[in-house]
């Protein structure tokens, strides 16, 4: 007990046991993943992303493994729609651990109605995807330019008493964009969701996703991911959850000397590994982390490596 | 067309797509198929009785299949029509190229001499021969059933002679072969309690009535077939109801006390 | 002899007699490396990007191996200038290879000069370096930029005669530049450059490229630069040299299924592996593929993902 | 402060950068420091004499010193003050944290019985004690030379006895200490066709003249130090002048007939 307390932070007025979080999109759509997600030992969960009405999302294949070590989907932001917040929020709180309602929409109006149905069902906050890279009309179309960013947060901050987390794909305009987030009144910056990419089967020559493009997730993405996050901490000192390729706790601990408070773990979870292991062997390491740099709370290591 | 195999050197992971060309692809009964694959790469799979393959139909589909046999590098499943994925596959010919992902799922067997009874509904048949073959050490009787006798085909002359397969009964509903009725009705003319284990494999409804007929407390299997369209434990799809446990990562094989709320929720 | 036909292809008018080059950047700059290059086995050389004047570059760490299994750099454009165009074209001459020059510059007139005295000594072609993700002034900021692409390459390809291959980076808009370049005159495109990344040391909390920032390169880019190279010749049918994490076979034959004739390779010649035998290997399993696919020459498979 | 090691799995690659926290990092003779360094993570490296590692100093510079020493964990360095790189290094404590990327180069020694005569010139007696220690089977004759007696350490007490170093002989230029004069004075001295192997490490300079008097054909080599600014074989700034070969990837030692060209361009 006493040892852990060391990784606690609070990340837009939440607090949470530790900086782990699920990515969204990894489990999360209904209670019994909340539950399954919460038994992998986060300090948070996050519901897959909701849009109004329930969606289909694209045919298998969805998800495939890389040869270079990353995993490429395009899920197509399946989910049941936003009837189904209330219990995913509600079994969160009977395990007591903070849920983050991550929020899809096409336009202003459906990021908020999601939005302020999260916030009914008594959700910690909610994280607006700005970001995802294969799906038409939702998300990295509406993250890339920073005016729609600010305002989809704008429209939704204004709306809910919540936190808001606007989470950002990788785009040219990046750090503007994370700026006009903040302006707009979000409360944490979620960097970055998967990089658009394509795999082709060399056999028979065809594109192995159903929706041929796809999102790279995993190692391959993380050091384009701590760039972001060291460039828009550098520019804001916002706060920030990292998420993009984070395996192991140098992984993590590499999102947080860049500037991340929180981590998100996703491709990682994959059953390959034990996700149970793996989180806690991230949180064995953080803290022999904190340990070896003589703190006492993560806080101190946020954003260290901007110090001279 | 030539074999690639030993061009470069390649890290095959369970997860990714791995190419395999179509050795053999009959009709061996009323629309079940036996498939088997050769793979292009060296792939040095290992694999155990109830892993689970995703077979890609590339630009058609991805579709879950239990490993029917394997002999070190030919890989067989046996498979129904059921829609659209199925219904393509079965249309593919010799030396047409494929992808597989596996082997996934958690193995299942015995080697240690136990009595087990497998009943088996209609196309619930595929992963048994495999699993037989593997269970060396133990003693299996296996019930099959299937609607029509059409269905019917001859196992031992498909998968050769299993010495540890003791009885192996047949039931037709339409009473063309063996013992006419259910398969699930010869759990009423066993004696249950020679068994160390029982398992049932088979349509959704069955696997339930067998999970309420079976009354060897922790000792009654089922083998699920949930919606799976990952196969690595992060989409979710294939989550047991009521449970943290996911089919494609903990399963596919489940005792009947794991899967009861997911049975409940079924309309028998 | 016969067996090595089937490779040939022909890029912007230039007869190869395999697909592969070196990735400019990877060796390049002086006699001696071109001769380096040319044992390697490749198809034609790339000289490392020239600018009008020498360039000290930055200090090391320049280039990093990251765990993730790529590379990052931040050479920082280091050249000898100009003045050295005539000795690199002359070694290649002298071994019958064709050279593409690498151009670089911070504006229409600083390309314009470079590509000059790359035709004056006779180079087969260059290569405008459109794109380098970490040197300001040089690269990523006039490769984003639709309109800028247009004007250097039309600069560049009204003064000269040899053929100008537009070399472009990750960008938001690379699919609407790449079609601008073709509309300025390049012949065929470079897809694509490194990746903006940053390596943070957990240990010291600090950055490890002397430039903090550097560009992510080798597998980890591979699916990335492989949507690139589909949406491009999707659009245009374009010639392409694809770059970006290409390491075996494999790697080659999904770039040229996307719609590459050419390939450039770059991380994968770091001594680790032999880089002779890397070449050699790749080559070899080409040809098996093309007898796979029953097919004469690399030609009848270049964007063969996009046939149904 | 506590020593990380065995906290996660993690792949060591030669072309990584590993953390290293300094054991000892001590001026042994005038600018000459013996630094030591201990791997905070499992490294197993397997380093060969005449392997050189890139050494970080955070935010000030990254250079190349020959591993002098390797006792299978601690790994030792040998350098001499020359400029901002290697002054801030000298400043650096016991304990503190620096980054190794390594180990780089082709490995060079004998173990074979042959006899070997290595020449140094000052700071390149740094990689001659890993490099004897490894040569167990072959018998060593060693000439240092250096330009004042204030430049000179006592070897063997640094790195131990080493049983196959026979003849040790020193040379100063200002006569303050051994034999008077050049290390290459060696040279005329010694009968070198008792050698299977004559060595030379120094200036460039020295390396260049001993190319010159060393008349055993293919047999005298010199270890180069160029520019070395990537160490992994694509940056290209360590190339060998006439040749198409990089000191980085295909030295640091090589015949004098390889490093003619490249010995031609330099002036004295
Ligand atoms: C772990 C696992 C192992 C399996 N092993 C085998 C096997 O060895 N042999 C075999 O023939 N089949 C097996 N299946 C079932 C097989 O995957 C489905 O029959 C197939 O995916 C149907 O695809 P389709 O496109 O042809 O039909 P669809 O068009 O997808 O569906 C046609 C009909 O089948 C139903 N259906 C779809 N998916 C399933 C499913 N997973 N289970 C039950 N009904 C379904 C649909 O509701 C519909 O009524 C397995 C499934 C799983 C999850
Ligand atoms: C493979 C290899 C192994 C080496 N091993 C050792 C070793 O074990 N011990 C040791 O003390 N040194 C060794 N060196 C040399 C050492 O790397 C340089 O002395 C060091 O990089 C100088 O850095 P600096 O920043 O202190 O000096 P700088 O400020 O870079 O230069 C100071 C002076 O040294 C000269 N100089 C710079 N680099 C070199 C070089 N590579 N060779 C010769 N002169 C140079 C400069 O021209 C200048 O005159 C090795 C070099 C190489 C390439
Ligand atoms: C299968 C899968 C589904 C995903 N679905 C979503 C989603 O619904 N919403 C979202 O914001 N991000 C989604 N993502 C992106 C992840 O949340 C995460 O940002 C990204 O995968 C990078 O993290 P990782 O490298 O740890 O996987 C998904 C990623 C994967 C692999
Ligand atoms: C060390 C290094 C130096 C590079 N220098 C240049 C350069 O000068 N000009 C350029 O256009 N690209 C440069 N690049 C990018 C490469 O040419 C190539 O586009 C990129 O590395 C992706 O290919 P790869 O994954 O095969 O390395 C460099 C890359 C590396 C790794
Ligand atoms: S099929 Fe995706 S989690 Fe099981
Ligand atoms: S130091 Fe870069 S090639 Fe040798």
């Amino acid at each position: 007990m006493v040892i852990l307390m060391t990784l606690n932070i609070e990340l837009a007025g939440i607090i949470l046991k530790n900086p782990l979080m699920n990515a969204s999109g990894i489990l999360g759509q209904n209670k019994e993943a909340i539950k399954r997600l919460y038994e992998y030992g986060f300090g948070a969960v996050v519901s897959k992303t909701i849009t109004p009405m329930p969606r289909i999302g694209n045919k298998p294949p969805i998800i495939l493994s890389l040869p270079n070590g990353g995993l490429i989907n395009a899920v197509g932001l399946e989910n049941p729609g936003k009837g189904t917040i209330k219990e995913l929020v509600e079994e969160a709180k009977e395990l007591n651990i903070p849920i983050i309602v991550s929020v899809g929409g096409t336009n202003e109006d459906e990021f908020s109605e999601v939005a302020k149905e999260a916030e009914i069902s008594g959700a910690n906050a909610i994280e607006l995807n700005l970001s995802c890279p294969h799906t038409k009309g939702y998300g990295l179309e509406i993250g890339a330019d920073p005016r729609n960013v600010f305002n989809v947060v704008k429209n939704v901050s204004s709306i809910i008493k919540i936190p808001v987390i606007a989470k950002l794909g990788l785009n040219d305009k990046i750090v503007e964009a994370s700026g006009k987030a903040l302006e707009a009144g979000a409360k944490a910056l979620g960097l970055i969701n998967t990089v658009k990419a394509i795999y082709i089967d060399v056999y028979t020559l065809k594109p192995v996703l159903s929706n041929i493009h796809g999102g790279l997730s995993g190692p391959p993405i993380h050091p384009i991911a701590v760039r972001v996050i060291y460039d828009v901490y550098r520019e804001y000192r916002a706060e920030i959850i990292g998420s993009g390729g984070v395996k192991d706790w140098k992984d993590a601990a590499e999102f947080i000397s860049a500037g991340a408070k929180a981590i998100q773990i996703g491709s990682a979870l994959i059953s390959n590994d034990d996700p149970k292991h793996t989180i806690k062997s991230i949180l064995g390491g953080l803290e022999n982390w904190l340990r070896f740099h003589n703190v006492t709370s993560l806080l101190e290591l946020v954003g260290s490596a901007h110090r001279d | 067309m030539q074999n690639l195999r030993g061009i470069g050197k390649m890290e095959k992971k369970k997860f990714e797509i791995k190419p395999v060309k179509i050795e053999r692809n009959e009709e061996v009964a009323e629309n079940t198929f036996l498939i088997s694959f050769l793979p292009l790469e060296d792939l040095s799979l290992e694999v155990k009785p109830f892993n689970f393959f995703m077979v890609w139909i590339p630009r058609i589909d991805f579709i879950p299949l239990s490993v029917s046999d394997y002999d070190g590098n030919s890989l067989t499943f046996l498979y129904k029509i059921k829609g659209n994925g199925t219904k393509a596959l079965s249309l593919k010919k010799k030396n047409e190229i494929l992808g597989i992902m596996g082997p996934l799922g958690k193995e299942f067997f015995f080697k240690n001499g136990e009595k087990i009874l497998v009943v088996a509904g209609g196309i619930g048949i595929a992963p048994i021969p495999y699993f037989v073959k593997f269970s060396k050490g133990s003693e299996i009787d296996l019930v099959w059933g299937v609607k029509k006798g059409s269905e019917l085909f001859e196992v031992t002359k498909i998968y050769g002679k299993m010495n540890n397969l003791k009885n192996f009964i047949i039931y037709t509903e339409d009473c063309s072969y063996g013992k006419c009725g259910k398969a699930l009705d010869a759990l009423r003319e066993i004696r249950l309690n020679e068994y160390n284990r029982i398992l049932s494999v088979g349509p959704e409804v069955m696997m339930k009535n067998f999970c309420n007929l079976c009354n060897k407390k922790n000792d009654c299997y089922v083998a699920l077939e949930n919606l799976t369209k990952c196969g690595m434990g992060i989409c979710g799809s294939c989550y047991i109801k009521g449970t943290t446990k996911l089919m494609c990562s903990d399963g596919p094989v489940f005792e009947c006390s794991e899967v009861k709320y997911h049975f409940e929720s079924i309309i028998a």
